[in-house]
C-alpha cells in the first residue's frame, strides 16, 4: 500500500483465537474499501509490521484500532496501552476484548491448577512431574519464559475504550455496517456514535431477531440438546433447552437458533445490564414451574454447570470476574 | 470488606440485607420499636418485595466488598403480591448454586422469611448470620478495591521498558 | 550495529521465542524455540456439560475453528455411543471440506504467499495479503476472496455460522440443508475445482519455475528425517474427516494404523522445563530428543506427512497431481519442508473433488440427520485432520454427560519437536563463526517454522494465526549480542 | 454531579442522639460526600417538628436543593411527613429519601461508635440513592363507595351503622345466623349494669332494616382481589334452606322441629336449640337456618315437619350454597374473638367437676332469656349456690398460655361476683393476681363490690378439685390458692366454680388474614398501622381493623374502633379518590425483545404481550409496584420507578462507602 494522507488503520490480537481476524476478512470484497480509504498500520495477521514501528508513530495518529483478544499476560496489557496511546478510537472488538470470552472460563480456576492439568494429562510423559519454569538453565545458559497472569482481564479493565463491538466473533455483515459508517465519516457524510457506545449490535436481544414463535414460559423440566429432536418453529427455551437468546444483546440475527442450536450468548449483556449471567440466571429462574424447594432444586440439578451456562461469555466482564481459588492459591 | 484496615481489630464482617416492604423491613421495624439489640453489622436496603431482587444486587454486594449477603421476604403464602417471594426463592436457589461455582461459602449467603411481628425472629436471624459470617472470615473480594492490582503486580525487575535504541 | 535491548524478555511474552547461544569461539551452540503461553482448556472445559465442549474449544482457534467443531463433534459421539446418521456425517465432512478449501486457499495467498509471490526480500509493507492483491491484480485477488467466501458460505449453511460453527451436536446435526442450499453448494464446489487447478498453475508458474526457490525447497537446510502420520479411509487413501490415523517410518515404510480408541497407545508428549508446550512423540518409538531417524519418535503432521502416510488421493484429479509430486521430487517420502506448501495445494484440490463428490449424494438432503443417544456417557476420542495435522479430542464425563477430564493434542503441537529442529538446523547451518548474522537469517529461520503453517493459537491454545517471532542470540556469557523480530 | 442534596440527620431527642453521634454523622456527610453533591448537612432535635420541616423547605427555596436525604427513624412513620415538606417548598415529594437511622441503629445497637458509623453508611446509601430519583405524580384511582364489613359483633355494628348512616352502602358479612356477636349472648354489662340486650337489640334492629345496609349472615367472604379503591369479594351464602322472601320469622318451624341440639355456640353448650333455628329470639334478620348435618331429614331422609307446617311455604330443601361477586373500595374487619378453651388448664378441673363452670357458661346462666331464665343454680338445674368462687386470669398473663391480659376479665369477674350476690346471697371469692380497673366507673364498681362482701384473695389458683380432706370439704370443690397477702396456703371449699377464661383470637385469624392480606403479630391479634396512631388502619391500604381483633378490649373501646374505622373509611370515600405511590413498572418498546419471560410473573395479570408488535406491555393500573417483572427482565427492559436498578445498585455503593473509596481514588 502506498503510504499516502490515507487516515491509519490498526487490528491487533491479544489473547484471543484469531477468529476475529477470520470474521475481517470474511467481509470479502469490503477488504478493498479498507484498503482504498486507509493505510493499514499494524495488523500482525495479515502484514509484517514491528512494534517498534507503532512506538515510533505519534501519540494518536493512528485513526481506528480494532482491538480484539482479552488480556492473559504482560504484553497484551502492554500492547492494549501503547495502542490505546497511539489510537484516536480504540475499539474493543469481539467478546474476548469485550467481556473475557471462553478463554475467560480459566478465571474459574488457578493458573497452577491450568498447569498441573495440562502436564499431567493421558498422554503427557512427565515421570519427574515437571513443570514449566520462569527461568531455566540449559547447559549453554538460561532460558526465560513468563510467569502468566492469575485471571483473563477484558480491555476496559486495562485502558479506557472508545466503542464496543461484540461478538464471538462480530458477524461480518456488522463490520461491514461499521466499516461504511467510519468511512462515511471520513467523508463528512456521518457522525459517529456517543463515546462509551456498543456498536456493530442491536438494541434489544436476540429473541428480537429470533423467527420461532414464543408463549408463556414454564419450565418444569430442562433438557439436553441432543436428547430431543427440538421443533424448528418452537422457541428453544420453551422446549426446555437452556437458551441464552432473552439475556444476548441482538444484533448477530440469530444464526445459532435459526440453525436449530440455542444462542450461546456470544453478544454479551443487553443495553445497560450490570451483569450478563446474572441476567439470565434471574430470568430462567423466574419461570421454573414450581414453588415447592425441593422441587426446583431438582430442577435446577439439569444445569449441572450454572457458573459455565451462564458465564459462558462473560466471566471477565462479570461483577466478580473470577472464582476465589483464581485469585486465593 | 473489613472497614477498619487494623489487623489487630477483630474482623468486623459487613452484610448486607435485602428486605420487603411489607414483612422483613416491618420485623425490623418492630425489632427497633421493641428495643431488641442485634449486631450492627448488617446494613438494610428496602425493596417493596423480596421478588424485586435481582441476583445482580447480591453479586454487586460481594464484588463491592460485602462479607455476607441476607435476603429477606415475607412467609410464603404471605407475600403482600400473593407468590413473588416464590420467585425470590427460585432465584435464590440457583444463584447460592452458581455462587458455590465462584468458591464463595454458602454459609455468605442467606434467605430468611420473617413476619412483619417477627422482630425477635429476624434479631436472632441477625446475630446468627453475622457470626457465621464472622466464622468464615473476610471475603474481601479483589474488585471491591486494593487486591486487584496486587494481582498483577509484576516485580520490578520484569516491569516492561520503552524500547531504548 | 545498532543493538537493541529490551529487558526484560518478558516484554515479549507471549511471543514465540528462539533463543540462539553460541560458544566461546562464537559459533552455534543451541537454539531453543519456546512457547510462552498457556490456556488452560483442558482445565476449564473440565466441568461443562459435554456437548458444549465442541463449541467451546472451537474458541481454540478461530483460523481452525471447524477442525475442533468436527472433533469435537466427533469425541461426543463417542461419548455417548452414538453413531450419527450417514448424512449428518456427510454434512459434517461437506462442511470441512469447504472449510479446507478456504483454510489452504488463506495460507497460501495470506500467510506463505506472500513468501513467494513478493519474494522473501521484498518490503515489509507489501508483504502481506493486500501486497498479493496488488501483485497478482485484483483479477486473481477477487478469485482469492471469491474463493474464501464460498468455503464460508457452506460452513453457514451446514454450521450456522460462518466462524465457530454450532451446530454439531451428539448423534449428528441440529439441522439439514435444503434442495436449494443443495444445489448452491454444488455450484460454489464446481467452481473450487477450477480454482484449485488456477492455484496449482499458479505455483507451478511461480515456484517451481522458479530455479531460487526450488533449490531452496530441495536444499538440505529444510530436510528432517521423521517419521510421519496422517488419517487415511479403508483404502489408506488421504481423509481429512474420518478413517484411522496411518504412521509410515523415514523411509516410508507404514509402521501402521490407528483408530481414534488407541490413540494412547501410539503418541505420548514429552516435557521440557523451559517452554509451555509438550512434544508429542511416536510412543511405539520412543523419545530420543531433538533429532530424526528412524529411533527417533519425533514425527511430523502435515499436508506432506499426510500425503506421505496415504497410498494416494481419493480424488481422480488430486491422484494425478500426487503422483506428479513424487515423480517431480523423487519417490516417497518427502522430507523437504518447504515442499508442504505444494502438498498443501494438492489438498486443496481433493478437498473441493470431495466437496462435490459429497454434495452430489442423493442422501444428503435426507432429514435423517439425527440419532438421539440412549446410552449412559462414559469417554470418548474424536480425531479429525486439522489443516496443520492431526487434531485429537478425548473427553471423559460422569454419568450426567458432566466432562470429568480433557485432554487434546493439537494439529500444530504434533509439529513442535519437528519445528524446533526445522529452526536450529537453520540456524547451526546459517551462523558461522565471526558471520554477520543478518536479518536475512531471520527470514529463512522463519520460513523454516512458517512452512508448517503453525498456529500457535491451536498450539499453545493461547495465540491466534501466524507466530510473531523473536529471535535472541546470546554469547557465552549470556548477554544478547542480537535481537532479531518478525512480527513483533 | 448537578444535583445539590440536602441532608437532615434528627437527634429524635435521645433516641437518635443517645447513642449516634448526630452532629458527627452530619459534619462527615457535609464533608466526604460534599463531591457527591451535598451542599448542606445539618442536624436538628426534631426534625419532624413544624420548626424541623421548616429547615429543610428554608434550604430548598435559598440553597436550591434538588434532593433531600433525612436520617430518622421508618420511613413506615415520617416518609410522607418528610415529603409533604418537600412539597411545600416546590420540590417534588419523591425527591426526597428518609432513611431510618433509629428503628436500625440507635435503638438496636449499643456502641455507640460502631453505630455512628453505621449511620455514615445509611446517609451514604441515602444519598447515592437519592440522586437517582426522579420527579413522580401520585397515582389517582377513584374510590368505589360502598364497604365491606366483616363480623356482626358489637364492633363491625358500630362501624356498618356510622357509614350507612353517612348515606353509603355498606355490606355486612357474619358467620353465623344472627348478628349481635358475643355481646348478644350477655345478660348485663359492667361497670353499670345496664341490659345488653336493651342497647344492642335496637342496633341490631337498625342493621337489619338499614336500606344502605345489605346483610349478609350465614355467609363467609372466600376471596379478595383488588387493592383500595377497588377490591373485589367473593362471599358464600350458605343455604339456609329458607326463602327469605317468604319468611316471616313466625318461628312455627323450630317450634315443630323434633330434632333437638346442644348449642354450643350461643348458650355455650348449656341450652339446647332445634335443627331449624334462630339463635335466640331478638336474633337478626329473623328468619331462620336449617342446621343440615342435624337435620332429621337430611339424615334419614324423611321429616320435613318445618315444611308441613311453615304457613308461607318458605322451607326449601334444595337450597344450595351461592357465591355473591361484590365490587367495594375497602373493608372493615370485626370478626372478634374466640373464648381461651379452659379444658387446656386440667387443674381447673372443667369438664371433670360438674360445677365448674366458664365465663360465657356463667353469662348465659345469668341471662333472663338464657336457659334457666336467669336463674343462677348448680349443672342439676335446681341448687342454687351457697359459696360460688370466681377464678381471675384464666389462660391469660401466663406463659404457658396466653402471655398478655385479657383486659375484660377483671371487670367480668366482678360483675359475676355482684350478679351472684345479688341473686343468691352466696358467698363469693374472687382469687385475683392483680385487679386492674382503668376505665371510666371501674374502679368505683370494685369499691362497691368490696362494700358487698366479696372475699378478694391475692393469688394464682394452683387447682381446683373435689378430693376432700375435711367433713366440712366433702361434696365440696375445694380451691388451692396461696393467698400472697397473708402469705398462708388456703383451701376453699365451694359449690360453684367460674373460670374467667382469657380472650384469644379466632382459631381461623391467620387464614382469614392472609385472604384480606394483613397479618397478625405474635400473639395472634391483626397489627395495626401504629400502635397509637393508627390504631384502626392495617398496613394494607383500605383495608381496616376493630374491635378485639386488634386486640383485647371491652365493649366500649369496640364500638370506638368500630366507629373510628368507619371515619376512616368514610373520610377515604368523601375523597372520592385515593392517591397511590406512583411505584410501577414501565416496559420500553425498543429494548423488548418479546422474549416473553415476565408473562406470567404478574399476579396481577398487569403484562399483556401485544402479537403483533411482539412486545410486552404493563398496564400500570393494574400494575402493584412489586417489581418481580422488573428483576425478571434479561434485557434490562423493565424499569420499576421509585425501585429502580440505578437506584438499588447506588444504595448499595453508599452502604458499601464505594463512593467514599471512588472519589478517594480521583483527586478533586
Amino acid at each position: 500500500m502506498s503510504t499516502n494522507g490515507k487516515p491509519k488503520f490498526a487490528m491487533y490480537w491479544a489473547a484471543s483465537c484469531g477468529g476475529c481476524e477470520i470474521a475481517v476478512l470474511n467481509i470479502h470484497e469490503k477488504i478493498l474499501d479498507v484498503d482504498a480509504n486507509f493505510e493499514v498500520a499494524f495488523w500482525p495477521v495479515a502484514m509484517d509490521a514491528k512494534y517498534k514501528d507503532v512506538e515510533a508513530m505519534e501519540d494518536g495518529s493512528i485513526l481506528l484500532t480494532l482491538f480484539n483478544g482479552a488480556i492473559r499476560n504482560d504484553e497484551n496489557e502492554h500492547i492494549a496501552k501503547l495502542l490505546r496511546r497511539k489510537s484516536k478510537l480504540l475499539v474493543a472488538f469481539g467478546s474476548c476484548a469485550n467481556e473475557g470470552c471462553m478463554p475467560a472460563l480459566a478465571n474459574l480456576s488457578s493458573v497452577k491448577d491450568m498447569v498441573d492439568t495440562a502436564f499431567t494429562t493421558l498422554t503427557t510423559d512427565n515421570p519427574q512431574n515437571i513443570r514449566p519454569n520462569t527461568s531455566y538453565t540449559v547447559p549453554e545458559g538460561e532460558l526465560h519464559i513468563p510467569t502468566l497472569y492469575p485471571v483473563v482481564r477484558t480491555l476496559d479493565q486495562v485502558v479506557p475504550v472508545d466503542y464496543y463491538m461484540p461478538g464471538c466473533p462480530p458477524e461480518s455483515h456488522q463490520i461491514a455496517a461499521v466499516i461504511d459508517l467510519v468511512i462515511q465519516v471520513l467523508q463528512g457524510k456521518a457522525e459517529l456514535p456517543p463515546a462509551g457506545s456498543v456498536i456493530g449490535a442491536g438494541g434489544s436481544t436476540v429473541c428480537d431477531e429470533c423467527p420461532r414463535t414464543r408463549n408463556e414460559k414454564k419450565i418444569k423440566k430442562f433438557e439436553r440438546i441432543q436428547n430431543i429432536m427440538i421443533d424448528p418453529e418452537l422457541c428453544i427455551l420453551e422446549q426446555g433447552v437452556l437458551c441464552s437468546g432473552p439475556a444476548t444483546r441482538s444484533g448477530c440475527d440469530a444464526p445459532c437458533p435459526k440453525a436449530g442450536s440455542p444462542c450461546i450468548g456470544c453478544y454479551g449483556p443487553a443495553e445497560g445490564a450490570e451483569d450478563y449471567g446474572s441476567r439470565l440466571m434471574t430470568a430462567i429462574a423466574s419461570v421454573i414451574d414450581s414453588n415447592d424447594p425441593a422441587e426446583i432444586e431438582r430442577i435446577f440439578e439439569g444445569i449441572p454447570d450454572p457458573a459455565g451456562q451462564f458465564y459462558r461469555f462473560n466471566l471477565a466482564g462479570s461483577l466478580l470476574r473470577f472464582s476465589k481459588s483464581a485469585w486465593k492459591e | 470488606m473489613s472497614e477498619q484496615t487494623d489487623i489487630n481489630k477483630p474482623f468486623e464482617p459487613v452484610i448486607i440485607g435485602f428486605t420487603c416492604n411489607w414483612c422483613s423491613y416491618r420485623a425490623a421495624d418492630m425489632a427497633g420499636t421493641a428495643r431488641m439489640k442485634y449486631s450492627p453489622n448488617i446494613r438494610l436496603i428496602r425493596l417493596m418485595c423480596s421478588g424485586r431482587l435481582d441476583p445482580t444486587f447480591v453479586l454487586k454486594a460481594f464484588a463491592g466488598g460485602a462479607d455476607g449477603v441476607m435476603i429477606t421476604g415475607c412467609h410464603p403464602g404471605d407475600c403482600h403480591y400473593v407468590e413473588q417471594n416464590y420467585k425470590a426463592l427460585r432465584r435464590f436457589i440457583i444463584l447460592k448454586k452458581t455462587l458455590q461455582q465462584f468458591g464463595l461459602e454458602p454459609g455468605r449467603i442467606k434467605l430468611l422469611w420473617a413476619s412483619a411481628a417477627e422482630g425477635a425472629l429476624f434479631t436472632d436471624e441477625v446475630n446468627k448470620f453475622v457470626e457465621q459470617v464472622r466464622a468464615l472470615g473476610p471475603l474481601s473480594w479483589p474488585t471491591s478495591g486494593g487486591g486487584l492490582e496486587r494481582m498483577f503486580a509484576v516485580p520490578e525487575n520484569m516491569l516492561v521498558k520503552e524500547v531504548t535504541v | 550495529m545498532q543493538r537493541i535491548s529490551i529487558d526484560p524478555i518478558t516484554r515479549l511474552e507471549g511471543h514465540g521465542k528462539i533463543d540462539i547461544f553460541l560458544d566461546d569461539e562464537g559459533n552455534f551452540a543451541n537454539s531453543y524455540f519456546q512457547i510462552p503461553e498457556l490456556r488452560g482448556f483442558e482445565r476449564f472445559c473440565v466441568g461443562r456439560q459435554v456437548e458444549e465442549v465442541p463449541i467451546l474449544t472451537n474458541r481454540i482457534c478461530g483460523v481452525c475453528p471447524e477442525a475442533h467443531h468436527m472433533a469435537g463433534a466427533k469425541a461426543v459421539d463417542a461419548v455417548y455411543h452414538v453413531d450419527p446418521p450417514r448424512t449428518a456425517k456427510m454434512l459434517r465432512e461437506l462442511l470441512y471440506s469447504a472449510f479446507y478449501c478456504t483454510d489452504h486457499t488463506t495460507h497460501f495467498y495470506a500467510l506463505a504467499g506472500p513468501d513467494f509471490i513478493m519474494g522473501p526480500t521484498a518490503p515489509v509493507a507489501e508483504r502481506n495479503i493486500l501486497g498479493v492483491i496488488h501483485k497478482v491484480g485484483l483479477e486473481i485477488g477477487g478469485k482469492v476472496i471469491q474463493m474464501r467466501k464460498y468455503g464460508h458460505t457452506v460452513v453457514e449453511m451446514i454450521g450456522g455460522r460462518k466462524v465457530h460453527p454450532c451446530t454439531s451436536i451428539p448423534g449428528g446435526l441440529t439441522k439439514g440443508i435444503t434442495n436449494e442450499q443443495r444445489d448452491e453448494i454444488e455450484k460454489m464446489g464446481r467452481w473450487a475445482i477450477e480454482f484449485a487447478q488456477f492455484t496449482l498453475q499458479a505455483f507451478n508458474d511461480i515456484v517451481l519455475g522458479n530455479k531460487e526457490y526450488v533449490d531452496l525447497i530441495l536444499g538440505d537446510i529444510y530436510t528432517h528425517h521423521t517419521y510421519y502420520i496422517g488419517t487415511v479411509d479403508e483404502n489408506n487413501k488421504v481423509n481429512f474427516y474420518d478413517g484411522k490415523v496411518s504412521v509410515v517410518d523415514p523411509e516410508g515404510k507404514r509402521l501402521g494404523k490407528y483408530a481414534a480408541n488407541e490413540y494412547t497407545d501410539w503418541i505420548a508428549e514429552h516435557v521440557e522445563p523451559w517452554t509451555y508446550l509438550k512434544f508429542p512423540y511416536l510412543k511405539k518409538v520412543g523419545w530420543k530428543g531433538f533429532v530424526d531417524g528412524k529411533d527417533s519418535g519425533v514425527y511430523m503432521a502435515t499436508p506432506l506427512s499426510r500425503l506421505n502416510a496415504a497410498d494416494g488421493m481419493a480424488t481422480p484429479l488430486a491422484q494425478a497431481e500426487y503422483e506428479k509430486f513424487y515423480s517431480t521430487l523423487g519417490g516417497k517420502p518427502v522430507h523437504q519442508r518447504l515442499t508442504i506448501h505444494w502438498a498443501r495445494l494438492i489438498e486443496l484440490l481433493y478437498a473441493a473433488e470431495r466437496w462435490v463428490e459429497l454434495v452430489t449424494d442423493p442422501e444428503i438432503t435426507s432429514d435423517n440427520y439425527r440419532t438421539i443417544p440412549t446410552e449412559i456417557p462414559t469417554e470418548g476420542v474424536g480425531i479429525v485432520e486439522a489443516p496443520r495435522g492431526t487434531l485429537t479430542h478425548h473427553y471423559t464425563t460422569d454419568e450426567r454427560g458432566v466432562t470429568t477430564k480433557v485432554n487434546l493434542i493439537v494439529g500444530t503441537t504434533n509439529n513442535y519437536a519437528p519445528i524446533q529442529m526445522s529452526t536450529k538446523k537453520a540456524a547451526q547451518s546459517l551462523i558461522k563463526k565471526g558471520g554477520v548474522i543478518s536479518e536475512g537469517l531471520l527470514n529463512m529461520v522463519e520460513m523454516a517454522f512458517r512452512a508448517y503453517d503453525p498456529c500457535f493459537g491451536c498450539a499453545t491454545h493461547s495465540l491466534p494465526g501466524q507466530m510473531p517471532l523473536e529471535i535472541t542470540i546470546k554469547d557465552a556469557s549470556g548477554n544478547t549480542v542480537n535481537v532479531l523480530k518478525q512480527n513483533c | 454531579m448537578t444535583e445539590k442534596i440536602g441532608v437532615y440527620v434528627c437527634h429524635c431527642g435521645t433516641n437518635i442522639a443517645g447513642i449516634v453521634d448526630v452532629e458527627g454523622v452530619a459534619k462527615w456527610a457535609a464533608e466526604k460526600l460534599q463531591r457527591r453533591g451535598v451542599v448542606i448537612a445539618r442536624d436538628y432535635k426534631f426534625m419532624c417538628s413544624s420548626l424541623g420541616q421548616e429547615l429543610i423547605e428554608k434550604d430548598i427555596k435559598e440553597l436550591g436543593l434538588t434532593r433531600v436525604v433525612v436520617a430518622a427513624c421508618s420511613p413506615h412513620l415520617h416518609e410522607k411527613t418528610f415529603r409533604n415538606a418537600c412539597k411545600n417548598a416546590g420540590l417534588n415529594p419523591y425527591l426526597c429519601e428518609l432513611v431510618s437511622i433509629r428503628e436500625q441503629v440507635s435503638w438496636v445497637h449499643t456502641d455507640k461508635a460502631v453505630a455512628t458509623e453505621k449511620s455514615k453508611a445509611i446517609v451514604s446509601g441515602g444519598v447515592e440513592r437519592v440522586i437517582w430519583h426522579e420527579p413522580l405524580e401520585p397515582l389517582r384511582v377513584p374510590i368505589h363507595p360502598a364497604t365491606l364489613v366483616v363480623g356482626g359483633g358489637i364492633a363491625g355494628i358500630q362501624a356498618a351503622l356510622e357509614i350507612a348512616d353517612a348515606g353509603y352502602h355498606v355490606y355486612m358479612v357474619e358467620r353465623e345466623p344472627s348478628i349481635g356477636g358475643h355481646m348478644a349472648q350477655f345478660d348485663k354489662t359492667f361497670p353499670t349494669l345496664d341490659c345488653s340486650a336493651c342497647i344492642l337489640t335496637p342496633k341490631m334492629v337498625d342493621v337489619g332494616n338499614h336500606p344502605n345496609i345489605t346483610l349478609l349472615t350465614w355467609a363467609e367472604v372466600t376471596n379478595v382481589d383488588g387493592y383500595v379503591g377497588n377490591f373485589q369479594a367473593t362471599i358464600r351464602q350458605k343455604a339456609r334452606c329458607v326463602n327469605t322472601e317468604l319468611c316471616t320469622g313466625c318461628g312455627i318451624c323450630w317450634e315443630k322441629c323434633p330434632k333437638k341440639v346442644i348449642d354450643d355456640v350461643f348458650e355455650a353448650g348449656l341450652g339446647k336449640r332445634k335443627a331449624i333455628y334462630t339463635p335466640f329470639p331478638q336474633a337478626v334478620p329473623r328468619y331462620p337456618v336449617l342446621d343440615k348435618e342435624n337435620c332429621t331429614y337430611f339424615l334419614k331422609g324423611t321429616c320435613k315437619a318445618c315444611e308441613k307446617f311453615c304457613p308461607t311455604g318458605a322451607i326449601d330443601f334444595t337450597q344450595e350454597d351461592e357465591f355473591l361477586q361484590i365490587d367495594v373500595g375497602q373493608i372493615i374487619l370485626a370478626t372478634g374473638w374466640d373464648l381461651f378453651d379452659v379444658r387446656r388448664m386440667p387443674q381447673y378441673g372443667y369438664g371433670r367437676l360438674a360445677n365448674v363452670f366458664t365465663s360465657l357458661e356463667f353469662e348465659r346462666l345469668s341471662n333472663a332469656s338464657g336457659p334457666t331464665g336467669g336463674k343462677i343454680v348448680l349443672r342439676d338445674g335446681v341448687t342454687p349456690p351457697a359459696s360460688v368462687a370466681i377464678v381471675h386470669c384464666v389462660g391469660s398473663r401466663d406463659k404457658n398460655y396466653n402471655p398478655y391480659c385479657s383486659s375484660i376479665c377483671c371487670m367480668q369477674s366482678l360483675k359475676f361476683a355482684h350478679l351472684v350476690h345479688e341473686r343468691t346471697g352466696a358467698e363469693v371469692f374472687n382469687c385475683y393476681i392483680d385487679i386492674r380497673t382503668p376505665s371510666k366507673g371501674y374502679e368505683e364498681f370494685y369499691q362497691r363490690l368490696l362494700e358487698e362482701g366479696t372475699h378478694f384473695i391475692r393469688g394464682k389458683v394452683a387447682e381446683v378439685t373435689n378430693a376432700y380432706r375435711t367433713p366440712e370439704e366433702e361434696g365440696k370443690l375445694i380451691v388451692q390458692v396461696e393467698d400472697t397477702l397473708i402469705g398462708k396456703q388456703r383451701r376453699i371449699p365451694v359449690d360453684m366454680v367460674i373460670l374467667s377464661a382469657g380472650l384469644e383470637p379466632r382459631h381461623d385469624a391467620k387464614e382469614v388474614g392472609r385472604l384480606f392480606g394483613i397479618s397478625c403479630s405474635a400473639d395472634g391479634w391483626y397489627i395495626e398501622r401504629h400502635p397509637k396512631l393508627d390504631p384502626v388502619a392495617t398496613m394494607t391500604d383500605g383495608v381496616y381493623i376493630a374491635g378485639v381483633v386488634q386486640g383485647p378490649k371491652d365493649i366500649p373501646a369496640s364500638v370506638a374502633q368500630g366507629a373510628a374505622a368507619a371515619a376512616r373509611a368514610l373520610g377515604k370515600i368523601q375523597q372520592k379518590e385515593v392517591a397511590m405511590e406512583p411505584i410501577r413498572a414501565t416496559i420500553k418498546e425498543d429494548k423488548c425483545s418479546g422474549c416473553r419471560i415476565c408473562n406470567n410473573l404478574c399476579p396481577f395479570n398487569a403484562i399483556l404481550f401485544h402479537e403483533d408488535k411482539m412486545v410486552s406491555e404493563v398496564n400500570p393500573a393494574l400494575c402493584q409496584g412489586c417489581g418481580t417483572c422488573v428483576a425478571a427482565c434479561p434485557a434490562g427492559a423493565i424499569s420499576g420507578t421509585g425501585f429502580s436498578n440505578e437506584q438499588i445498585l447506588a444504595q448499595l455503593d453508599g452502604l458499601l462507602l464505594l463512593n467514599i473509596k471512588r472519589l478517594e481514588e480521583i483527586p478533586a
